[in-house]
């Protein structure tokens, strides 16, 4: 054929279905389990401070707060979180959970510290 | 007849083999007979893969490990080759004529860990920049991050 | 006259940058050097500092092309250290995982030789392909790339139903679409032009340099750690290795068309064999001390065989993580291919060991006798080569014969 | 403002280019980035394109934290680049240091040595983040900063 495969495979892709999302405008969806922003509910909190040994990032740090039993909660400077998720794994009372947020450009690194 | 009887029967003393409890063959020698016994491997039992070579820091000595593999019918059968060389002026013989991809894994060893290959035809650093301080090799153990 | 060419200082992956300085005389490149270390993170000291646990997710981060081969392999080895055994199904989710990598992978590889090679219209194909795994990595792990799936004593996530039967979708569609893909190569005379006879490769030189992976099949050696030193579930694992005898670029390209093809068929046998039920994991604390061992793992990453040697001494800290990349094997045989090649021939070239992408991010042309110095950059030297074959097609076609 | 002034600002936001560098990155947000330009994401229906030097790009995309190997030529890359320029991290290595935090060999984050105007957090990023980062450089630029 003088117009090789790929012809074919161009004339079939005009009449399909773009594949090309429209982001911006609609936003993506993600599966459940998607691994985005962390989300920390301080109420359920005992501030046992696992979740700051396992972090390989030094993401959690702890820090003094009266609401816990221990008068101390994590500190969540997410700008140095790879979203593996050990601290959620760990965590012995479900405190923190992953969400599904995948919003992460900042124009400061404090911006999504929780 | 196993890698280890062969290097026994024809190193005698000179090493020392066992197989440890995942399998794997390690011998340990000396460095005066490291070159004979990679020679002996690579042409006579055609271990002609080195996958690379590792260096570790144990606080008293460098270790150096040669891992070997040979490839046939069925699984493939490795052995590592393990010498020990000392902290301050550590000094291994290259092996570079006998496996050419060593090049490069000697050059590493060297930059990272300090230890010379004699004859070695270009050692130099590979990974830390060229105007880093003689003596700066941050796998030994009193490098402190 | 004798011209110097060092090409790409600013580098991308941990110990697989290259920038190499070629020796060329007139077009033909006569000598190489490699100079790597640009991406040097200092991993392996880092992981001295980190738990058995930490460790997971820094080793993860080697490369991000095949994390899950890194953690994988990382993973296996400090199984042995612990002296654990992973649950079954964990194996087969663990597989899964690898052979999907190596899917997007060879995907990805397609789509970056075709792009140097100047043929875009297969980039946007393939890379829209890849989308497709992706996805389905997405829905299995929580995350397009970077799977973070393993862990010491199994996997950490069970497979959904959904995700299996998207996993038999993509298979399917790989398959059919890898088929596709052989054609087009086979035939497209582009392609043909460009890669045939290009950096050639014997297969007494593949043995004798130590190649590694699909560099290492396509000329002619039969070395598969899935198969020479099985791990995973490959033992079980009915499967052929692709093995071609071209020695040249074109089979690097045919050989790894035809493994996405076998690795779609794995996937398939997978989700069938899998057990429905079981655990997935051992369960151990984060700060669990290993006893003293030492252990060595390797895994055929995309790439090719990845080796770890791993040391602990009692503590929770490992006392040596050794990493050999598979890149870091093959840069010797790259010196050897493009000698002989001309300047043109470069990018295929070392693209063709797949060296983890953008690697010649730019080259400066140095004249030895002039002293003169010419900066290219990686995408004027590609512009250069398919200028450069357009001009002396002809001939060059009548020297190869 | 002036007309002029006024029409410049709006032709330099909807045709940024971008140079992308890789300092010492895992590569995961490098393909990350190359998506962008691949038929799903396709960025280059926002005027964003993917330029081969630094004399022609707007936009540095930075990706890894700085080796020290590598920081001469990002410094002289950015030198290279006309003004306005504007700098763009993408990955948590490149914006804290990440998991690299505390190497020797490497400087810690982009912000040390460069201007950075926008953060993507994430290892890797998601493209959507990406084009997110470019739509807050948009922002600021129309809100004018440089």
């Amino acid at each position: 054929m003088p117009w090789g495969i790929l012809s074919k495979e161009a004339i079939k892709s005009f009449v399909k279905k773009p594949v090309t999302i429209s982001y911006p405008i609609n936003e993506t969806s993600v599966p459940d389990g998607y691994r985005g922003l962390l989300s920390f509910d301080i109420t359920k909190c005992i501030g046992c401070g696992l979740c700051s040994q396992v972090c390989p990032t030094g993401t959690i740090r702890m820090i003094p707060d009266e609401r816990t039993k221990t008068k101390r909660r994590p500190l969540f400077e997410l700008a140095k979180c790879v979203f593996c998720g050990s601290c959620v794994e760990v965590c012995p009372r479900k405190a923190i959970s992953l969400t599904k947020n995948y919003h992460t450009a900042v124009i400061r690194k404090d911006e999504i510290t929780i | 007849m196993s890698v280890c009887d062969e290097i026994s029967n024809v190193f005698k003393d000179k090493v020392k083999c066992f197989t440890d409890k995942f399998g794997e063959v390690w011998i340990e020698t000396r460095i005066d007979s490291l070159k004979d016994i990679l020679k002996y491997l690579n042409e006579k039992l055609r271990f002609d893969h080195l996958s690379t070579i590792t260096g570790y820091d144990t606080g008293k000595e460098i270790a150096i490990i040669y891992h070997l593999l040979r490839f046939g019918k069925g699984r493939a059968e490795e052995v590592n080759i393990r010498v020990y060389t000392n902290r301050d002026n550590p000094s291994v013989p290259s092996i570079t004529e006998i496996y050419p991809s060593a090049l490069i894994y000697e050059r590493e060893v060297y930059d990272l860990l300090g230890v010379k290959f004699e004859g070695h035809p270009n050692l130099k650093r590979i990974l830390l920049p060229e105007d880093v301080p003689e003596g700066f090799h941050p796998l030994r153990k009193d490098f402190k991050l | 006259m004798a011209v110097k060419l060092p090409i790409g200082p600013i580098h991308p992956m941990l110990k697989e940058p290259m920038n190499f300085t070629f020796y060329v005389e007139g077009e033909v490149v006569v000598d190489a050097e490699p100079n790597i270390g640009f991406v040097h993170r200092g991993i392996e000291k880092l992981a001295e500092k980190k738990t058995w646990f930490q460790n997971l997710y820094l080793c993860e981060k080697v490369c991000g092309i095949c994390s899950s081969a890194h953690q994988g392999c990382y993973a296996q080895g400090a199984e042995k250290i612990f002296e654990k055994e992973p649950p079954e199904k964990a194996l087969y989710i663990r597989t899964l995982m690898w052979e999907l990598e190596r899917l997007h992978s060879h995907l990805l590889w397609l789509g970056v030789i075709m792009h140097e090679i100047g043929f875009d219209t297969m980039f946007m194909y393939t890379w829209k392909d890849r989308e497709r795994v992706l996805d389905l990595a997405e829905l299995i792990s929580g995350r397009r790339v970077g799977y973070s799936i393993n862990t010491i004593g199994g996997v950490r996530r069970d497979i959904s139903h959904e995700a299996i039967k998207m996993a038999m979708d993509v298979a399917n569609y790989i398959t059919e679409r890898a088929k596709f893909y052989e054609r087009v190569v086979l035939t497209e005379r582009t392609i043909l032009d460009r890669t045939q006879g290009i950096g050639y490769l014997s297969k007494t030189d593949a043995i004798r340099l130590n190649t590694v992976g699909p560099t290492a099949r396509a000329s002619g050696v039969r070395r598969d750690v899935r198969q020479d030193i099985p791990y995973g579930v490959y033992e079980e694992s009915p499967f052929s290795i692709v093995v071609d005898t071209g020695c040249d670029v074109l089979a690097r390209i045919i050989v790894r068309i035809r493994e996405m093809i076998i690795s779609a068929e794995i996937i398939k046998w997978i989700l069938f064999t899998m057990p429905k039920t079981g655990s997935i994991q051992v369960k151990l604390s984060p700060f669990t001390k290993p006893p003293e061992n030492e252990a060595i793992s390797r895994v055929e990453a995309p790439r090719g065989e990845l080796f770890y040697y791993l040391k602990s001494n009692g503590s929770q800290y490992p006392e040596r993580v050794k990493i050999r990349t598979p890149t870091f094997a093959n840069i010797v045989s790259v010196i050897h291919m493009v000698k002989g090649h001309y300047i043109a021939d470069i990018p295929p070239i070392v693209a063709g060991i797949d060296p983890c992408l953008s690697c010649m991010d730019r080259v400066i042309i140095v004249d030895v006798n002039k002293e003169e110095k010419k900066v290219l950059s990686h995408q004027e030297l590609r512009r250069y080569s398919i200028k450069w074959y357009k001009k002396n097609r002809a001939w060059v076609r009548e020297e190869r014969r | 403002m002036p007309l002029f002034a006024k029409l410049r600002k709006w032709a330099f936001k909807r045709s940024l280019w971008a140079f992308h560098l890789n300092t010492g990155s895992c590569n995961g947000c490098d393909i990350e980035i190359l998506d962008l330009f691949t038929p799903r994401y396709d960025v280059e229906r926002f005027g964003i394109k993917m330029v081969g030097s630094p004399r022609h790009a707007d936009v540095l995309v930075v990706t890894g934290p700085i080796t020290k190997k590598s920081l001469p030529r990002v410094l002289r890359v950015y030198e290279q680049m006309p003004d306005p320029k504007y700098v763009i991290v993408v990955g948590t290595c490149g914006s804290t240091g990440g998991l690299f935090q505390g190497s020797y060999n490497t400087m810690g984050s982009v912000d040390k040595v460069l201007p950075v105007d926008a953060y993507v957090i994430g290892c890797p990023a998601k493209p959507e983040a990406i084009i997110d980062a470019f739509t807050k450089l948009m922002e600021k630029i129309e809100r004018g900063r440089k």
